[in-house]
Formats: structure tokens, C-alpha cells, sequence
């Protein structure tokens, strides 16, 4: 049941947030800031309640870190109620030590972005504040639901208050940004849901049995060219979220024109959605497939890394700037899942974990600038080390993390990807390694062009930062630093998961292996 | 050949029908002729006319023209349905012109004329 | 003693950490109080371990002490610890790194008070030891990778420390972009060696490849091509070494502590430190030996031409570390090692006269601006030529003579293009003291040309001095055996970690006789700047107005125009590229499909006049045209 | 018998072209009514009287008058067949006359390429009695639903009829709520 409040809380803060605040001026914006603070906070503590679940687990050897006798056997926690049984759709909650993390940076970015935009949001904020935790509410259920009804619910969940938040409390092009994020993950969204039906029929009319459940449909038989198809819609959705590179150009508008807490929550954590569905879904539903399609991905996540740097490097707005770099570090989550073998995909969570703080807090720091001088342009700023040191500082600490310095969190999910993917094709990790280098040029350039240099306009009021985004920046650099030196308890938390990933793709294996042996499939096989 | 409906007098000939012809009856192409051009004249009217009471008088035109189509196809057959036909006709066309006059007296109070082309504000 | 050597690199790291969160509100005095205590303490800690070290056993030499502090991740297999390791040649580092580090922050103190940043400053220059340490004492590739960035950053941070001007800025960026290219081949290394030898920790991993690898083969060459690789990014060595003059930009001492003495030397350390993968791989060995030799010619001849006093050292420094890259090319481990540990005294105390005189002509980086020193000044300028006699290696009584013999001696006996290898160090040499003495001659003899106007103190002469008296007694731990003392031999110290290859113990009457050659070399190096440059200087100008000097001079003086080369090839294509996908290249396919629709949106929304009888019309048309068809097609 | 139906289409239809080249609104109209009377005529003349009543009493009468009213609520008269010179020209003919042609030809062809067989008007007439079993037996389902149709004409009429303060003070009412 702990799940199901993880879920409700937000969501039901939000309606409060959104009560106390209509029509009651500043003092009801106020009240529904603390109602949301407070609602993530209760999650905060559901967390922690989890946490010390997982641990108490450990002790007991029921959750054990080794080794799991059935895939997916045992969860940290389950809560599975009907919900409309005739069609086999169920509400199907589940935790492990994958969703655990993710949640753990749902909540703890939640709070942050109701920080971040405590003073930037003057409009309509019991609006803002529902769409807020609605969104948050939806990416919970979305690491939490193991119905593919109900994921796909979650899914389309966290869209529409997105796109509000993008489009009502935007900056200039705020209306093309909403919608062009909107027109994208529809559609790529109705591909999953083709894809969902599409495996709901066939595996019920291979067994008899039609249900949406993950567990259920796990293992379906099906022919080579059906999986390919059905994972590829899945792929494309999940892609999509990720961005993968051919279809990652909604992401730098929405990024930019978002709010801070909106580009803080869809860096942080709507991309990470679709890193995670793929962990989740479009690899272990279809392993065969999606063996066979991982050169592929691959390459793609190589494109991605260098081409998002590339883009990066190109501009002069920093939220865009900061928009590309998530491309890029993207592209390291999807080379690492289907480098797919435990140092890679140790190192695709280590990435997802840390390209949420490193990111987010940038966001946060462009929202505090763009809140100081009203503009976003670089052109405009410079040498502000001069007047806010320590902004300056925390900004050269996440340009650092995101350049991946070793001792910040990022640069061990990017060298694990980056050795697990020379494992899987050396070619293609070297390639990804010149990442490194670009990276470089971008975060320093940034860097540069805000902090150093010459001044190339007077702006007479720049404050330092203020105790609350002193706050922020504090408890984000602590986490990174601790990512960065003292990863274990994230590795070990993910571990269990992934270790399920590494047999489902050892089968995958064994089976092409044995028929390979037989001479009859092997065309079939060859193809992909 | 179709057969003859309920209550036809029989044929005895060729001759025989071309006889009932002459006294009897006019042909049907004739009749849909005359429907037809008079529905092409209401059309017109429509197309030409920029008052809307004459739009509407046009419509009038066009049902009418409609429904004696109905009527001589009835008359043909010797049926009733052509003017039951009519007759649901004459019910739309008392809905439309109540409802359109209506309208007609709205749109001379908002716009102070009855010219269609001055109400041209849904314009896409 | 031995428990305290995780004291050394975490009391620069807590420096940086009070400096970085205290620094803004501290006073002057209690930030240098921090900032050259904490080093000063860790040099202190570091003296006391090495007398545990060098006491606590019967062969220090072959003494090894951990710590294992934490494991920093563990994936199954992969599980690189947060571990230090100390044998002898991390002791040589850690001490050549504290000393010298104290040293120069001590300098510091007095060198950068005028400046602003004081507080940041000195948090640089501790994260910096702290991870120059932290990289020497690193018991596993990896903890060495973390140093390895965290000294490149310290270097990016120090080289852009006057940041209110774009082109420090730019430097900086540049250097550390250059050296991430080779970091990232390191880190390519990193994997390659993870993969195929299951570890990261340098010993156990340097056991394995032994056993498992054959010399000369594949993997070995590339692996070792690829530390390489890293080693020349950071090194400043062909091809990489671009960055390094312009390194420049920083404060003086920065230069010192970073580009002279400690990090550009760390691709020596490492090499030093992987020595088993190299020895494996011999065409890699040569690789080495040979960019060695040939950018200690590029960088030296380039050094002949510059105007800048600290881009003559900047040059200096590249063709001093060639002639470590050629011992280790020669197998002559130890030799490398040496002239690393005389290279920080006499180019850390050199950069700092240098920077006394560029404070003395406030701010002046030109020499030909300069000159007179001697007279105004003449502490600095006898501080400063015992720097530059032991860099143009003036025998017998300078660090440098012993440490440069040791390696020309052992380029000598090699038997990879031993001949060639040492032709060519031995032109360096010459070139070496040309230049040496130019600058000298040109700084400190002749008329002043400008007044000097500030003189060091105290905090400024105590590191000079004892740089000079280094830089002078520094070779004695390696005197050559012909001299028949051997008490205090850095060979023989290090002689269980790096193994002296068979050949230096060649005949003694070979060495002498290749150490009076050098010993002319050098002297008549010196005579020629002499020459030219005192003596008779109308020579030198001449030569360098003739056309054929002129172009000479300014290929030389652009550093063979590397820059102008990379700069067409890699920065100007790479901004085209940038520039050109700014806005997406790839959206702009969405684009066009979204403005397809947009077409016959507005086309269809064209059609909404909102007049009634155009509606009609187009009914009536669509009736006619569609009644036609009907018919027509009956 | 078929005299009777041509003479009534002739004057049908030259009526009927007359009610659109009309200028005065109150002429037009009464030629429409004589389209309808001789429309009617050829209902009676063809067997079907009770229509050609309906046609006489609804549309002649009824309807007709709804116009009238109408025309002498919006109190239209000289002036306004004054505006209708402005608006006629005859460019404005060029275009439905040609869409008219071009439907014509349609027809023309059809009727060449095969008329349809067989007459009408020789069948006798088919009386009020026949029409209300047919109307009340199987079209008993058309039947209400013009019943509803004429309702909801009714409604609408109504609605759209009312005073225009009433109409404007909701237009208020509604723009309070939705501007909130």
C-alpha cells in the first residue's frame, strides 16, 4: 500500500494545492508552495521508510543482492489490486531496487524544482503547483507500475500537466515548445500502445489468458518479425523520452522554454522515464529482438553523445545549451543498455541518477539567472564570476560534472557505460569516448562565455545567491560528490535488476546458439 | 421488365401502351426535366443573390423543386410514398424557414442589413 | 609513521575545502596561513613517512606500503579501490611534490598578494597538490585517472585564474582540452586493460600482463600506445604540446608548481609506473624514445626565438620533458625519474626568478624589455643563473649535468637507435644552453632599460634560495659511477621498482667519455649566446633581419606552427560543424514535415472566407462537378 | 391532361425565374407564390390532390406569410430594392449561369444517352387515404421524427426571436463566467 500512497500523495496535494490557492492572492500561493512542499516531504519520508525497508531486507536475506531465483520473483514491495479484471488489467504496483533509486531522485528533484520556482512563479500557482505534482505523480507511477495499462496511464499521466507547464508558464516561445513536446510523445506514445495491444493479443491468443501484466506477458513466444515490430514501438516511445538522436528535437525547445522547475523535472526525470522503460520493458519483453537490434541502438547512443556535444557547443542560450548537453549524456544511457552487460548497465543507472542532479541543478542555476537579468542569451552576460562568486563556483562545479570529472557522479556512469560498451564493440565505445573531449569544449565554453571573460553588459542588480538556492546547490553538490566517490549503495540497489537483464540476454544466447546448430532456422536468424 | 405494380391497368400491347401514352400521360423525363431546371433556377438564385430573404425564397425554390420529383416519381408508380416524401419535405422546409427567418431578423438587428457578405467573421 | 600517509594528500584537500567555503571572508594573512600550512604540513608529514619508509626495513628499496581506504566501486569483477600505494618511486614523487609545492606556495604568498582571488588562489593551488598527490600515491589506474583530471582541472583553473581576460580564458580551455584528448585515450587504455587483464590495480595488473601477454604483441603495443597516448596530452609532448606556451597565462608560480615541476611530469610518472607494459611493448618503447628526441628539438629551437621570458621556459620545460620521454624510450627508467626530480628544482626555481624579475618590471613578460638585472637585482640574478646552469647542464656543479649525463649515456647504450637517440639529445643539449644563456644574457646583462621596481622579501628569497642550493646539490644523488661514489644512488633507490636495464652498466670509461662531450657541448652552447647575444649582438640581429632568418624565425616562433596546423584541421572544421547544425540540422526535417501541414492548413483555411454564398458555391460546384463524373462515367 | 402539365410548367418555371431577378422582395414573392400555385396545379393535375392542397395551404399560405411577416417587420421597401441595384451586376450571373449550364448539360446527356421509360399521370389518383396509411404505417418512424424536427424548429425560432436585451444581458452573464 506504501506504493499506492508514494502515487497518491502528490497527487492529492495537488488538488489541495491547487484549492487553497484559487482566488486567495498571495497568501494562497503561499499555502499551496508549502502544500506541495509538504506533500513531497510525507513522499520523502515514504522513501526513507523504504530505504530502511531495503535495508532491513538485506539483513533478512529476503531481498537478497546476489541472486534472485525467478526472474522478477521478489520485489521490495508489491501491491497488485483489480482493476478491470475482464480485460485482465489489474493495478500492479511493484518495487525493486531500480525503482527504489529512481523514485528516491523523483522526490528529492520534486522538491528542489518547488525551490526552484518559489520566487519565479508569481502566476496562477495553485495551477502551477497541481500541474507540478500531477507530473511528478505520473513519473511515479510510470517507475512503479508494472500493469502496461496502467504504465501506459502513467505515461500519457505526466504529459498533459507538462505541457502545461510549458505552455503557460513558459518563456517566449513557450506555444511552439508545448506543443512540438506534446505532438512527440503522443505519437510516440501511441506506438507503445499499438505495441502493448499488439503483444496483449498475441499473447492471449497464444495461451489463452489476456492480461496487461508484466509478469504475465513476460517470456511471449513470438516470431522474429512480430518482436521486432512490437519492440520497435516500444523503442520508439521510449527513444523518444530518452532523446535518442533522430528524434530528440523536441527536447532543446521544451528545455528552454519550460520554467525552471519544468526543465528540472523533464531533465531530471522524464528522460530518465524512458531510459527506464527501456530497462524495463523493451528489453525484457522482447530479448530477442532487442539482441539482435543492439548494434543498432547503439550506434545510435554514439551518434547521440557526439552530436548532442556538437550542438551544445553551437549555441548561445544557456538553457539550450544545458538542453543539448542531455542529449549527449543520454546517448551514454542508451549505449550502456544495449552495451548490456552489468558494467554497462551499472553504469547507464550511475549515468541516470547523476545526469538528473548535474542537469537539474544547472536548470536551476539558468532559472536564477534568467530571474536576475531576464535573458538567457550568453551574449549578453560574462564575467559574472566578478559580483557572484559562489554561483559562479557552483555553476564551474556542475559545468565540471558534466564534462564528467572524476569525484563528481557522472564520471563514473559515463566510464562504466564507456567500459562496458568496449566490452560489447570496442569501435563503437572508442567513438563515444571522443565525447569526452567534446563535452569538454561545451561545459568550459559555457562556462566562459557566463562566468569569465569580458562583461559585455551592465547588469546593475545581480545578486549572489539567495539562502534557498544556497540550500539547493548545497544539497546537490553533496549528492554529487558522494555519487561521485561512494556509489555502492546505488550500485548495489540496482543490482538485482540488472543482473535479471544479464540472464534474460544470456538466454537470448544460448537459445540462438542452439539454433544456430539447426540448419532450418538459421536464415530466419540471420536476417537480424 | 419490371413488373407492374398493385392496381395497374393491364397492358395489352405495345400499341395499347403507346395509346395511354398519348391520352394518358406525359412522360417521366419530361417531369424530372421541369424539376431539375426549376432546382438548377433556386440554385442560381442562391449563388446570386447577396439578401438573405432571397437566399431563403431560393431554398424554398430548390425543396420545391425536390419535392415534385418526389411526386412524379409517385405519380409514375401510382404509389403514395412520393408524396408522403413531399410531405416530410414540407415539414423540413417549415422547420428551416421559421428557424431561417429567424435568423434573418437576428442578423438584420446585428448587422443593420441583410447582406451575407457583411457577416463574413468566421473567416478561418 | 607509516599510518600517516593518508594525512598527505587529505591536508591539501582540507585546505581547499576552507579555502573554497571560507576563502571570500578570510583575511590575507589567515588564507596564506591556510594555504601554505596546509601543504607545508603535508610536506612535513611526507618527510616524516619517508624517514619511516627509508628506515623501517632493511631494503627500502624493496619496501611497498598500502592503505586501503575504501572501495570506491564494485561491480562484480570491476572493483577499483580508493587505495595508496608507496614504494620508492611514489616516495621520490610525493617529495618532490610537497617540497617543491610548499616551496612555491611559500613564494606565493608574497607573489600574488597584489592580485585579487588570493583566497581562490590558494584553494586552487591545494586542490591541485592534493591531487597531484592523490595521482602519484594511487594504487590503481583509476584513483590514478581521478588525479590525472583533478590536476588538469587545477591546471584549466590556474591557467584562466585572471579570468577577467578572454585569452587567459582561452588558454586555459585550450590546455585542457588538449591534454583530454589524451585523457581520454588513458581512459580508452583504462578499458582495454580492464578487459583484457581484469584489473586495474598497477601491480596486480602488471603481474598479469607479464604472464599473460608475449612481448611485442598485439595487445600490449596497444595498450601501452594508448597510455602513451595520455602521457603525451599532459606531458606536453609531440603532438600534443600546443597547449603549454600558452599556458603561460597563468600566475607565475602557477607555472612553477604545474607546468614545470609536478603535472607536466606526471606522463613521465605514469610511464615510469607502467614500465612492464612498455617494456612489452618495444615498438611503443622506440615510439616514446623518439617523440621524446624530437620534441626536445622542436620545443628547444622554438625556445631560440621567443620574446617572452616565461614562454622561454614554457619551451624549455617541453624539451626537458622530451628528455625524459627519451630515457624512458631507452629503458632508462631511473634516469628519467632523476632528471624529472632536478628538472622541478632548477625549471621551479627558474619560472620563480622569473617571475621576480616580471613583478620587478610590473607585469613585463618581453625580455627585451628587460635587462640590468644583475646589477638592481643581483640576488635574483645569482639565484637565477644557478637555475640556468644546472638547465644548460654546466658540469659537475649543477643538478641538471648529472641527470641529463645519466640520460645521454643511457640513449648511448641502447639498442633501439641508441646512436640517433642520443645525436639528438645531444643537439638538445646544445640548443639547451643557447638558449639558456640567451635569455640570460639578454634579462640580466646590458643596460636597464626599464627600472625594477619591487624586490622580493623574505617569503620570496627563502624558496629561491633553496631552489638554487637544490638545483646545484640536487644531482648528487645521481653522480655518474665513474666517479666511484656511490652512497647516495637514485638508481640503486629505485632499483626495485624500475629495473635498471643491463645495459647501464656499461663501461665506465664510455660514460666519462660521453660526459666531456656533453660537458662541451654545453659549454660551447653557452659561448655561442655569448656571442651573439653580448658579445656581439649586431650578428644575431643580422641574421634575424635576413629573409631567410625572418621566415625561419617566425616558423619557429609560432612553435612550427602546431597551432596554425590543429587550428585548420580540428577547431576551424569542428565551429563550421557547430555552427552549421546550431540549429539542428536534423529538426529540420520536422520542420519541413510540419510545414507541409502548415501549407494546407493555410491553403484549406483560405477556403474559410466566412462568406455564406461562397460556401454555397463551392457546394453547388463540388455537386455539379461530382454529378458530372457520375454521368460521364456511366 | 399533359396540356394541363405543360402549360402549369411554363408558368411554373418563368415564375420561378422571375423570383430571382426580382429587385422588390414583396414582388418576388408573389411570383414565388404563383410558382407554387402552378406546381400545386400539376400535383392535382398528375393524382395527387391532397398534396396539391398541402401545397396551396403550407407553402402558399403558411409559409408565404411567415415571409410577409417577415419583410414587414424588417420594413423593407424602396430603399432596400435600391440596395439590391447596387448589389446585382450583371457579372454576378456569369458564374451560376455557366455551374446552371454546365448541370443542364448533365442532364441533357443523360436524357441522350437513355431516358428513363414509362409516364406518369395515367395512373389515377392516389387520395388523402392512401397517403395517410402510408404515412402512419410503414413511415410511421419519419413521421416523429419531423414532429421532433419541427419542435426543435419551434425552439430555435423562439430562442433565436427573442429581444435583443435578453439576448445581450446573457451574452454578459456568459462572458462573466468564462472571463474568471
Amino acid at each position: 500500500m506504501i506504493l499506492a500512497w508514494l502515487i497518491i500523495t502528490p497527487f492529492a496535494g495537488g488538488v489541495l494545492a491547487w484549492t487553497l490557492a484559487r482566488g486567495r492572492g498571495l497568501l494562497g500561493g503561499l499555502a499551496s508552495r508549502w502544500v506541495s512542499m509538504i506533500a513531497l516531504a510525507i513522499d520523502l519520508l515514504l522513501v526513507v521508510r523504504l530505504w530502511a525497508n531495503y535495508y532491513g531486507a538485506l539483513g533478512t536475506g529476503a531481498f537478497s543482492l546476489s541472486g534472485i531465483s525467478l526472474p522478477y520473483g521478489k520485489w521490495l514491495k508489491e501491491l497488485a489490486v483489480p482493476w478491470i479484471p475482464q480485460a485482465g488489467i489489474s493495478i500492479h504496483l511493484a518495487m525493486d531496487g531500480l525503482s527504489l533509486l529512481l523514485v528516491t531522485l523523483t522526490v528529492v528533484l520534486g522538491m528542489v524544482s518547488v525551490a526552484a520556482s518559489w520566487s519565479e512563479i508569481k502566476d496562477r500557482v495553485g495551477f502551477f503547483h497541481f500541474n507540478l505534482l500531477w507530473t511528478l505523480s505520473g513519473i511515479l507511477g510510470v517507475f512503479l507500475a508494472l500493469d502496461l495499462f496502467l504504465f501506459y496511464f502513467f505515461w500519457e499521466m505526466m504529459l498533459v500537466p507538462m505541457y502545461f507547464l510549458i505552455a503557460v508558464w513558459g518563456h517566449e516561445r513557450r506555444l511552439y515548445a508545448s506543443v512540438k513536446f506534446f505532438i512527440f510523445t503522443q505519437v510516440s506514445g501511441l506506438f507503445m500502445l499499438l505495441s502493448i495491444l499488439g503483444l496483449f493479443f498475441v499473447h492471449g491468443a497464444q495461451t489463452g489468458v489476456y492480461t496487461f501484466d508484466y509478469l504475465g506477458l513476460l517470456g511471449t513466444r513470438l516470431a522474429p518479425d512480430t518482436a521486432f515490430w512490437l519492440m520497435l514501438g516500444f523503442f520508439i516511445a521510449f527513444a523518444v523520452k530518452l532523446p535518442a538522436v533522430p528524434v530528440h528535437s523536441w527536447l532543446p525547445d521544451a528545455h528552454t522554454e519550460a520554467p525552471t522547475a519544468g526543465s528540472v523535472i523533464l531533465a531530471g526525470l522524464l528522460l530518465k522515464t524512458g531510459a527506464y522503460g527501456l530497462l524495463r520493458f523493451a528489453v525484457p519483453l522482447f530479448p530477442q529482438a532487442s539482441v539482435s537490434f543492439a548494434p543498432a541502438a547503439m550506434a545510435l547512443g554514439v551518434i547521440s553523445i557526439l552530436y548532442g556535444a556538437v550542438l551544445a557547443y553551437g549555441q548561445t542560450d544557456f538553457k539550450r545549451l544545458v538542453a543539448d548537453t542531455s542529449i549527449s549524456h543520454m546517448g551514454f544511457v542508451l549505449l550502456g543498455i544495449y552495451a548490456w552487460n552489468g558494467i554497462a548497465l551499472q553504469g547507464t543507472v550511475m549515468q541516470m541518477l547523476c545526469h538528473g542532479i548535474s542537469t537539474g541543478m544547472l536548470f536551476v542555476l539558468a532559472g536564477s539567472i534568467q530571474e536576475r537579468i531576464h535573458t538567457r542569451d550568453m551574449r549578453r552576460m560574462g564575467r559574472f564570476w566578478e559580483k557572484v562568486p559562489v554561483m559562479g563556483g557552483v555553476g564551474m562545479l556542475f559545468a565540471l560534472a558534466s564534462l564528467g570529472l572524476p569525484g563528481l557522479g557522472n564520471f563514473v556512469g559515463e566510464f562504466l557505460v564507456l567500459l562496458g560498451a568496449f566490452r560489447a564493440s570496442p569501435v563503437m565505445a572508442v567513438i563515444a569516448s571522443l565525447g569526452l573531449v567534446v563535452s569538454t569544449v561545451y561545459a568550459l565554453w559555457m562556462v566562459q562565455q557566463v562566468f569569465h571573460g569580458q562583461p559585455r553588459e551592465e547588469h546593475a542588480l545581480l545578486p549572489d545567491l539567495y539562502p534557498r538556492e544556497k540550500g539547493i546547490a548545497a544539497a546537490m553538490i553533496i549528492l554529487i560528490v558522494w555519487l561521485g566517490l561512494y556509489p555502492q549503495p546505488v550500485i548495489n540497489a540496482a543490482r538485482p535488476a540488472l543482473e535479471n537483464l544479464q540472464k534474460v540476454r544470456a538466454a537470448v544466447l544460448r537459445q540462438t546458439q542452439a539454433e544456430g546448430n539447426n540448419p532450418e532456422r538459421e536464415g530466419s536468424n540471420g536476417l537480424r | 421488365m419490371t413488373p407492374l405494380p398493385a392496381g395497374h391497368p393491364p397492358l395489352h400491347s405495345a400499341v395499347a401502351q403507346l395509346y395511354s401514352a398519348a391520352v394518358y400521360g406525359v412522360p417521366v423525363a419530361h417531369g424530372l426535366m421541369l424539376a431539375w431546371v426549376l432546382f438548377i433556377v433556386g440554385l442560381i438564385g442562391v449563388l446570386v443573390r447577396r439578401n438573405l430573404i432571397f437566399i431563403l425564397m431560393s431554398v424554398e425554390i430548390m425543396l420545391n423543386a425536390a419535392g415534385l420529383a418526389f411526386i412524379i416519381a409517385g405519380s409514375r408508380w401510382g404509389q403514395p410514398d412520393g408524396q408522403v416524401m413531399f410531405i416530410f419535405i414540407l415539414a423540413m422546409a417549415a422547420a428551416e424557414v421559421s428557424v431561417g427567418l429567424a435568423l434573418v431578423l437576428l442578423f438584420n438587428r446585428r448587422f443593420r442589413t441583410l447582406d451575407t457578405d457583411a457577416a463574413n467573421r468566421m473567416k478561418g | 609513521m607509516l599510518q600517516l600517509l593518508w594525512l598527505i594528500p587529505v591536508l591539501p584537500f582540507a585546505g581547499f575545502l576552507i579555502l573554497a567555503l571560507f576563502g571570500g571572508r578570510m583575511r590575507k594573512s589567515a588564507v596564506a596561513a591556510v594555504g601554505v600550512g596546509s601543504v607545508g604540513l603535508a610536506a612535513l608529514v611526507s618527510l616524516v613517512v619517508a624517514a619511516g619508509f627509508l628506515l623501517s626495513a632493511q631494503n627500502p628499496s624493496a619496501r611497498v606500503y598500502t592503505q586501503y581506504i575504501w572501495t570506491w566501486i564494485n561491480i562484480g569483477a570491476f572493483k577499483p579501490g580508493i587505495f595508496l600505494y608507496l614504494d620508492a618511486l611514489s616516495l621520490v614523487m610525493v617529495l618532490v611534490v610537497t617540497v617543491v609545492g610548499f616551496f612555491i606556495h611559500l613564494y606565493s604568498a608574497q607573489f600574488m598578494e597584489e592580485s585579487e582571488g588570493y583566497g581562490r588562489f590558494f584553494a586552487y593551488m591545494n586542490l591541485f597538490v592534493g591531487s597531484m598527490l592523490i595521482l602519484v600515491l594511487s594504487g590503481n589506474l583509476l584513483l590514478l585517472y581521478l588525479g590525472w583530471e583533478g590536476v588538469g582541472l587545477c591546471s584549466y583553473l590556474l591557467i584562466g585564474f585572471w579570468y577577467k581576460e578572454p585569452e587567459n580564458g582561452s588558454a586555459a580551455i585550450k590546455a585542457f582540452v588538449v591534454t583530454r584528448v589524451g585523457d581520454t585515450a588513458l581512459a580508452i587504455g583504462l578499458f582495454l586493460i580492464f578487459l583484457n587483464l581484469g584489473s586495474l590495480d598497477i601491480q596486480t595488473l602488471m603481474g598479469t600482463a607479464a604472464l599473460k601477454w608475449r612481448i611485442g604483441g598485439e595487445l600490449p603495443t596497444l595498450a601501452a600506445a594508448l597510455i602513451l597516448g595520455g602521457a603525451v596530452g599532459k606531458s606536453a609532448q609531440l603532438p600534443l604540446q600546443t597547449w603549454l606556451p600558452d599556458a603561460m597565462a597563468g600566475p607565475t608560480p602557477v607555472s612553477a608548481l604545474i607546468h614545470a615541476a609536478t603535472m607536466v611530469t606526471a606522463g613521465v610518472y605514469l610511464i615510469a609506473r607502467t614500465h612492464v607494459l612498455f617494456s612489452m611493448a618495444p615498438r611503443v618503447e622506440l615510439a616514446v624514445g623518439i617523440i621524446g628526441a624530437a620534441t626536445l628539438l622542436i620545443s628547444s629551437m622554438s625556445a631560440l626565438v621567443q620574446h617572452d621570458i616565461k614562454r622561454v621556459l614554457a619551451y624549455s620545460t617541453i624539451s626537458q620533458i622530451g628528455y625524459m620521454f627519451l630515457a624512458l624510450g631507452v629503458g632508462a627508467w631511473s634516469a628519467a625519474i632523476f632528471h624529472l626530480v632536478t628538472h622541478a628544482f632548477f625549471k621551479a626555481l627558474l619560472f620563480l626568478g622569473a617571475g621576480a624579475v616580471i613583478a620587478g618590471f610590473g607585469g613585463e613578460h618581453d625580455m627585451f624589455k628587460m635587462g640590468g638585472v644583475r646589477k638592481q637585482s643581483p640576488f635574483v640574478f645569482w639565484t637565477f643563473l644557478a637555475g640556468a646552469c644546472s638547465l644548460s647542464a654546466l658540469p659537475l656543479v649543477t643538478a641538471g649535468f648529472y641527470s641529463k649525463g645519466m640520460i645521454l649515456f643511457g640513449a648511448w647504450q641502447s639498442r633501439q637507435a641508441g646512436f640517433w637517440l642520443w645525436a639528438a639529445g645531444l643537439t638538445g643539449a646544445f640548443l639547451t644552453s643557447i638558449y639558456t644563456f640567451r635569455m640570460v644574457f639578454i634579462t640580466f646583462f646590458g643596460e636597464a632599460r626599464t627600472a625594477m621596481a619591487k624586490k622580493p622579501d623574505i617569503r620570496e628569497a627563502v624558496p629561491l634560495v633553496v631552489l638554487a642550493f637544490l638545483a646545484v646539490v640536487g644531482g648528487f644523488i645521481g653522480l655518474p659511477r665513474f666517479l666511484g661514489i656511490r652512497s647516495l644512488s637514485i638508481t640503486g633507490f629505485l632499483s626495485a621498482v624500475l629495473p635498471s636495464s643491463a645495459q647501464m652498466e656499461g663501461q665506465k670509461e664510455t660514460e666519462l667519455l660521453l660526459e666531456t662531450v656533453a660537458s662541451i657541448i654545453s659549454l660551447a652552447g653557452i659561448y655561442v649566446a655569448y656571442f651573439f647575444w653580448l658579445s656581439a649582438p649586431e650578428y644575431s640581429r643580422e641574421i634575424a633581419q635576413s629573409r631567410a632568418g625572418k621566415t625561419i624565425r617566425r616558423f619557429l616562433f609560432s612553435g612550427w606552427g602546431f597551432d596554425w596546423l590543429y587550428g585548420k584541421l580540428f577547431v576551424a572544421p569542428y565551429k563550421w560543424v557547430a555552427r552549421v547544425s546550431r540549429n539542428d540540422v536534423i529538426d529540420v526535417a520536422y520542420s519541413f514535415i510540419a510545414g507541409v501541414n502548415r501549407f494546407f492548413h493555410y491553403g484549406l483555411s483560405m477556403t474559410q472566407t466566412g462568406r455564406v454564398r461562397f460556401y454555397a458555391a463551392a457546394i453547388a460546384l463540388g455537386a455539379a462537378v461530382t454529378i458530372t463524373i457520375a454521368v460521364l462515367a456511366r | 391532361m399533359a396540356n394541363v402539365f405543360y402549360i402549369s410548367a411554363a408558368v411554373a418555371l418563368v415564375s420561378t425565374m422571375l423570383v430571382i431577378v426580382q429587385r422588390n422582395v414583396v414582388h418576388a414573392l408573389l411570383y414565388l407564390i404563383l410558382s407554387l400555385l402552378s406546381v400545386a396545379v400539376i400535383f392535382f393535375d398528375i393524382g395527387a390532390p391532397f398534396v396539391a392542397a398541402l401545397e396551396i395551404i403550407i407553402y402558399a399560405g403558411a409559409i408565404m406569410v411567415l415571409f410577409v411577416f417577415v419583410i414587414m417587420m424588417l420594413n423593407l421597401g424602396a430603399q432596400s430594392a435600391e440596395e439590391e441595384r447596387h448589389w446585382q451586376t450583371w457579372g454576378m450571373w456569369i458564374g451560376p449561369a455557366v455551374l446552371g449550364a454546365v448541370l443542364l448539360a448533365d442532364l441533357v446527356y443523360m436524357l441522350a444517352q437513355g431516358p428513363p421509360r414509362g409516364f406518369f399521370g395515367n395512373m389515377g389518383p392516389v387520395g388523402p387515404k392512401q397517403v395517410g396509411i402510408a404515412l402512419f404505417g410503414p413511415y410511421l418512424i419519419g413521421v416523429e421524427l419531423a414532429s421532433l424536427l419541427l419542435l426543435a424548429g419551434l425552439i430555435g425560432a423562439y430562442h433565436l426571436g427573442k429581444p435583443a436585451k435578453m439576448a445581450e444581458a446573457g451574452k454578459n452573464r456568459a462572458r462573466e463566467r468564462g472571463g474568471e
